[in-house]
């Protein structure tokens, strides 16, 4: 349903979403490189990156399979069902490693799939992770679970993971983190040069790339988007918010409704926050850095519950990107099955309807029933309109 | 002046054809594939009035189908036109309207004017509850349009999860083992579906006053039920017109005024991608 | 088991009741009914067509056993049926008598689908059921084929003609179901959406075997069985070979005359 | 393989259960109608001890045994709640405790097991609670939210097989403890007192080890207790375990099963076959489960979770799991004299907890399992995974099936704790029944070779 832009550096970009696997496989094919896998946002690339292993993110395939049924309950979310589906397919078997960090509970089970039934048990490392990331001890915690995740490497790849290693591999992947948000702030204009679905395939496109590659063909594109002239003038403004999809065919339907509309932002783990946010460049402790950067993150629903309150960190983000990016509606979406989404959904709703912006609810699965998410979205989109006889 | 508007649902599609904004002719026919079904039922209303489909001045397209439709001018979501219809039907003083249709149930807020301004779609596990009754009524060798007055003779019945209809069907099934008369074990499954639509209707919120459109509406089974479970009770369907026909209603109310306002360009509606390959 | 005797085995589903009729081992009659919700008539009407199709009276017949997940629902008058057997006993009887060399049958019914495993006697070794979002498969193959307006042979043969995988939701017959009809009203060739229906089938059925270690042969029952295009995709997804059963809704039936005796 | 041939005896009644019913609903009675004192709500999964240093007055409330009681004992209030919270908009998805406590506060009343409804809830001053899954924290996030922000503090317990024998995590918990204290300080203006808070520690520990060891008795044929008495005998310890008097009847309990063993009676004393049960104790199906069962002379003589909720036992001992209790005396000698110290101890106990070490992690479940089957002498597995809780290792128990099918017979059936609608109650029949089947199966091949 989606027709090809023209832009070649997006198309690449692109190609390398659909072809996720095989891109992972180009990376390590002859050359010595290690690869590993990693399954949820919260583990330090960097420290990967600094031992010269490059990780790519597992993702789901889209295949509608039941296998998965056989080893996974019903009752997790189609998402984890497909990761671990990669695994017992053997598409990654190339990879030297599978990481994760203690994640929710669907997605943990996933990589045990991977560990206890796909081959995995003697190449994995799952790194311990808070489970809540406003608490004060949580630093010191996730700067000596780094610690360890970095001795296991060495050993694994014996040479030892020296400061400017570190050092190197932050700045790297900050340097993807500020051309990424750039490339979302263009979704702020009235008549962006570049349109959501494909600043969010490209951000999807940089959690499986070698971020060297990913930064140069990032700052072409920038460097071309800022000559570039605004597409046709933009309807009506629409925010994702919620689980992880990297179904970019949900994205391409906001754009491809019966009336003119757009994606302008999209807070998840698959996009905005899988980058938002640097790891400090200025200080000692390497690894106290890592752990500032990653405890200082847009939250994930599964780990937001700020201690005292019970507050939840993400909305004030949220918040502030509704400021930014000015959404005339917002689109919840989340995996069928997931918890944490839905029972954040319940605190949202009434902040939206405090500044009066309609929202629908997509509950994702393997496949989408696209006539199902257009009626919703369209549906939407007429309500903001105030479509009428 | 002549409108007309078509609404392929999942389960059966209607046309309604409007002259000079008023009832002209109506049809509702099984769905198969939507384009083939579009036609039917489009040709079903013509023949009750001898006019082609040529006569016809604007045609707008809703319901699952609706980017199908090759001879519409213009889409507009069932949502939209479930709202534009009922007040139509009903008067400006609906504000919530339950369309529980054969795939999905929607419950939509609508202004004094039939503009929608929210709306709920069943999630996942609500869905079919529409077609589960076919499937149900076939299991318990009735037809489909006599169970839901069978199940109102029994108020005792056993109570059966009302999560998921396939869980109730096969609930229901197993009702047989402990002997459970079969009226009852009717009335247990309408009870769960009515009970599953309700939560979806709080949920939602009811604002009164309250009507109910789609298939189902004719299910007194379900709707009786909803309406006791909820506590509100529905304006009574009026006779004139079948809840089912209300979105193609709505859709032909939507083709009337863009044909009135053909010359305004900023009309905010769309034009289906179908039309553009299928001049009239 | 005495080869004289003329003995009935009913096999009462969800959703269909079978009637066997046999004379030691040679089967003389048999018929389906839909069980509906009056067990016992059900049973009966299938009983009297089945043995008066081969001209066998009440009084001939030495005994009946029935099985099915209303077994017990029938030994009530008129039938006053003593003798039941569970139904993963009789299919892995029934499997075995239909096929000699078969050690494992994979029972595809209405509302529920199972693997029974089992040694050269049919004594029982392990069995395994669906799970419960895999419940009414064979209910969702009737609904589906009333859907598109098919006939169940005419969408299994349908179904062959193919061209294209479109993936459906495989979570549920629900899902599915739903997925199925956006596909159709996105305009997909139905023979697609007919194939999406009986591959999601094929790999729930195929997924919950993946629990258990299943020893050849490998042979299938029940009334899904008889979907050719079911049947050609089962082998590639449980990854070895299986061939139908003749008569395959009759296995329970068959199974419970003979675990008559022994 | 035991075979119990002999003439069938008259099941043993305990003497001490009444004492246990009365504890569970005076805690809740007390939560509820106290005038003064500080009410405390949140998962009794949590150390409850620091809640005790706040004074001599504190009542708590836990969700999952609150829920699960009034579940067992208001089937249709309970439905009521559950589709009240779905109405309130919580996830169709999410764990049915959660949503059936919310519904309590949705529907502004409260029902507790000794069979009474109190119209109006009754808010606490505070929510101490634990995050032990994905959902778990969010349960008392909404609570507190609709409540009007009731001050709420919850603990990262990072659970994991072994963790208590990490420091790195040990300390983790124990800091945010430390900090939880100061915590509770603030937002009571209350001084919080180690003496009271140590003495409730100790008692903490001792009713979790006094627990393993009635457990443990078990392993004797018959098993003096079954699964229905064991569901009925752990929660008090779940609802408050810092008190003497919690302390008192699982001593009292512990001799009298004790006695039991000796003089080899039951309070099921037919136990043709010995069943290992892993699954939460789902409230709906339980009495149609246990009946198939008892007709049949299973009984379920083991269960990780009714064990390992509120017990602790020797965990991994140089790589295998052990199911041995802790000698009661040890913690009678356990250093508490300072704050950190008494801290360190209980957090150790609490990630000590079998069904802490299975959650997250799978190769500790498959161990507790092997070992279970074999320290028990298992005629059978049961595994009956939950479909809304995510601490109920739903998954584990789909691997485990794969894993043990081809060992012992193994049987897997859908249940929810306290979801009536989605209790899979004419599949568990009929997979239960089968199980049964098996068994038998088994046990005649077993004899024939």
């Amino acid at each position: 349903m989606m027709e090809k832009g023209s832009d070649t550096i997006i198309e690449r970009f692109r190609h390398i979403t659909e072809k996720a696997h095989e891109y992972a496989k180009s990376l390590s094919q002859g050359k010595e490189q290690l690869v590993a896998g990693y399954m949820c946002t919260h583990v330090p690339e960097e420290i990967l990156y600094a031992a010269g292993i490059i990780p790519v993110r597992i993702l789901s395939s889209h295949v509608s399979q039941a296998m998965t049924r056989s080893y996974m309950h019903e009752t997790y979310c189609s998402f984890s069902h497909d990761c671990a589906y990669q695994g017992l397919q053997h598409n990654y078997d190339f990879l030297d490693l599978i990481v994760t960090s203690s994640s929710c509970i669907h997605m943990g089970e996933a990589f045990n799939i991977w560990v206890r039934f796909a081959g995995f048990q003697q190449k994995s490392y799952l790194i311990p992770f808070p489970h809540i990331m406003q608490t004060k001890p949580a630093g010191g915690f996730v700067a000596e679970s780094f610690g360890e995740f970095k001795q296991f490497i060495e050993k694994l790849t014996n040479k030892s993971i020296t400061d400017n290693d570190l050092e190197r591999a932050i700045k790297v992947y900050n340097q993807t983190r500020r051309l990424l948000k750039r490339l979302w702030e263009f979704l702020r204009l009235d008549n962006p040069p570049i349109t959501g679905p494909e600043v969010a395939t490209v951000t999807l496109a940089s959690q499986l790339m070698d971020k060297q590659e990913c930064n140069q063909m990032l700052e072409q594109l920038l460097q071309r988007l800022e000559t570039k002239p605004g597409k046709a003038a933009s309807g009506v403004r629409l925010m994702v918010t919620g689980g992880a999809c990297d179904d970019m065919g949900i994205f391409d339907l906001i754009e491809h409704l019966n009336y003119s509309a757009n994606l302008i932002f999209v807070d998840s783990c698959t996009a905005a926050r899988y980058f938002w946010f640097e790891v400090p460049e200025d200080r000692p402790d390497k690894l106290k850095a890592i752990a500032e950067g990653y405890l200082g993150r847009i939250p994930c629903p599964a780990k937001d519950n700020v201690p005292g309150t019970g507050e939840r960190k993400r909305f004030r983000f949220i918040q502030q990107f509704i400021e930014d990016f000015k959404p005339d509606g917002v689109v919840f979406i989340y995996q069928r099955f997931c918890s944490p989404q839905p029972n954040d959904v319940v605190a949202l709703k009434p902040i939206l309807h405090k500044l009066g912006i309609p929202s629908t609810e997509l509950e994702l699965d393997t496949t989408i029933p696209i006539t199902q998410f257009g009626t919703q979205l369209e549906a939407l989109v007429e309500i903001i309109t105030r479509v009428a006889p | 002046m002549i409108a007309a508007g078509v609404d392929i649902g999942a389960v059966s599609s209607k046309a309604v054809i409007l002259q000079d904004g008023q009832p002209y002719a109506f049809s509702l026919v099984a769905t198969r594939t939507p384009e083939e079904s579009a036609f039917r039922a489009m040709n079903a209303a013509l023949g009750q009035i001898d006019l082609k489909l040529e006569n016809i001045d604007y045609i707008a397209a809703t319901g699952r189908g609706r980017t199908q439709v090759p001879f519409a001018r213009i889409t507009v979501s069932e949502i939209a036109c479930g709202a534009a219809g009922a007040v139509h039907i009903w008067g400006p003083s609906v504000r919530t309207v339950l369309d529980a249709g054969g795939e999905g149930c929607k419950v939509i807020q609508c202004t004094e004017k039939g503009r929608a301004t929210a709306f709920l779609w069943n999630d996942k596990c609500a869905a079919g509850i529409g077609r589960s009754m076919e499937a149900f009524a076939d299991l318990v060798k009735k037809e489909v349009t006599e169970i839901g007055k069978i199940a109102l003779q029994s108020d005792k019945f056993p109570k059966i999860g009302d999560f998921c209809s396939v869980y109730a069907q096969s609930e229901a099934l197993d009702l047989i083992r402990s002997k459970v008369p079969v009226e009852q074990i009717i009335a247990a499954y309408h009870y769960a579906m009515a009970k599953r639509i309700a939560t979806l209707v709080a949920r939602s919120g009811v604002n009164k006053d309250f009507v109910i459109i789609g298939g189902l509406a004719k299910n007194p089974g379900i709707i009786d039920r909803v309406e006791s479970i909820l506590k509100v009770s529905r304006l009574a369907p009026k006779p004139e017109w079948d809840p089912a026909l209300t979105a193609a209603l709505g859709a032909a109310l939507f083709a009337d005024s863009f044909y009135r306002r053909q010359s305004d360009t900023s009309t905010t509606a769309g034009v289906s991608q179908a039309c553009l390959t299928y001049p009239i | 088991m005495n080869t004289g005797k003329v003995m009935a085995g009913l096999d009462i589903g969800h959703v269909n009741t079978k009637a066997m009729i046999m004379r030691g081992q040679e089967i003389l009659g048999y018929c389906t009914v839909p069980t509906g919700f009056d067990v016992v008539a059900a049973a009966q009407i299938a009983l009297n067509q089945a043995s008066d199709g081969v001209g066998i009276s009440r009084g001939q017949l030495a005994g009946i056993v029935s099985t099915g997940i209303f077994r017990d629902m029938i030994k009530v008058p008129p039938l006053n049926v003593t003798r039941t057997v569970p139904e993963y006993v009789a299919d892995a009887k029934g499997a075995l008598f239909l096929n000699k060399n078969s050690r494992t049958v994979v029972d595809i019914g209405g509302n529920v689908h199972k693997a029974i495993r089992y040694d050269q006697n049919g004594n029982l070794l392990d069995v395994i059921q669906n799970d419960k979002c895999a419940d009414g498969l064979g209910i969702f193959y009737t609904t589906m084929a009333k859907a598109m307006g098919l006939s169940e042979q005419e969408m299994s043969e349908l179904a062959l003609k193919s061209t294209k995988d479109v993936p459906i939701a495989i979570q549920c017959a629900l899902s599915a179901e739903s997925e199925a009809i956006d596909l159709m009203c996105q305009g997909v060739d139905i023979a697609d959406v007919a194939n999406a229906v009986l591959k999601l089938i094929g790999e729930r059925v195929a997924a919950m075997c993946t629990c258990m270690s299943l020893t050849k042969e490998i042979v299938v029952a029940g009334g899904l069985a008889k979907s050719e295009a079911l049947l050609k995709r089962l082998p590639s997804l449980i990854e070895q070979d299986v061939s139908v059963l003749n008569l395959p809704e009759y296995a329970g039936a068959i199974g419970a005359v003979i675990s008559y005796e022994g | 393989m035991i075979e119990m041939e002999q003439e069938v005896q008259v099941p043993y009644s305990l003497k001490t259960w009444n004492e246990f019913k009365n504890y569970q609903s005076t805690c809740y009675r007390n939560y509820l109608y106290a005038s003064e004192g500080l009410r405390c709500m949140g998962s009794t999964w949590s150390v409850l001890a620091p809640l005790k240093g706040l004074g001599e007055d504190v009542l708590v409330i836990g969700g999952e045994p609150h829920a699960a009681s009034t579940a067992g004992t208001f089937p249709e209030e309970s439905r009521e709640d559950i589709s009240a919270a779905e109405v309130a908009g919580l996830g169709f998805h999410s764990c049915s405790y959660l949503k059936l406590f919310v519904g309590e506060v949705v529907r502004d009343k409260i029902a507790i097991t000794d069979g009474t409804i109190k119209e109006g809830y009754p808010k606490p001053d505070l929510i101490w609670t634990t995050h032990l899954c994905s959902q778990h924290s969010k349960w008392y996030q909404e609570v507190s939210r609709r409540l009007g922000g009731i001050p709420m503090y919850a603990i990262d317990m990072i659970g994991g097989g072994n963790a208590e024998k990490d420091p790195k995590i040990v300390k983790y918990v124990c800091d945010q403890i430390e900090e939880g204290i100061r915590w509770l300080e603030r937002v009571t203006g209350r001084e919080f007192s180690d003496e009271l808070f140590i003495k409730a520690a100790r008692n903490e520990i001792k009713v979790l080890v006094l627990w393993g060891n009635i457990c443990a008795l078990n392993r004797r044929a018959p098993a003096p207790l079954d699964e229905r008495r064991l569901i009925a005998l752990f929660p008090p310890a779940m609802v408050d375990r810092t008190t003497d008097e919690t302390v008192r009847i699982y001593e009292a309990l512990l001799k009298e099963v004790r006695h039991m063993v000796e003089t080899g009676q039951s309070v099921a004393p037919d136990q043709r076959f010995r069943i290992v049960y892993f699954g939460i104790a789902h409230t709906y199906g339980h009495p149609e489960i246990a009946r198939i069962l008892r007709d049949a002379g299973a009984e379920i003589v083991a269960s990780v979770y009714t064990f390992g909720t509120a017990g602790n036992f020797r965990g991994f001992v140089n790589g295998n799991w052990s199911w041995d209790p802790l000698d009661p005396a040890w913690v009678d000698e356990l250093d508490l004299s300072s704050r950190r110290d008494a801290i360190s101890a209980l957090v150790k106990i609490a990630l000590g907890w079998p069904t802490w070490q299975g959650v997250r992690s799978y190769w500790a479940l498959e161990q507790m399992a092997r070992a279970m089957v074999t320290e028990y002498r298992a005629d059978g597995l049961l595994l009956a995974p939950s479909r809304s809780c995510e601490t109920d290792f739903r998954n584990g128990y789909i691997g485990m099936q794969r894993i043990f099918k081809n060992e012992i017979p193994t049987v897997e059936y859908d249940t929810d704790q306290v979801d009536v609608r989605k209790m899979d109650l004419p599949g568990s029949q009929r997979k239960t029944e089968l199980f049964v089947h098996l068994m038998e199966a088994h046990r005649k091949g077993v004899h024939d070779r």
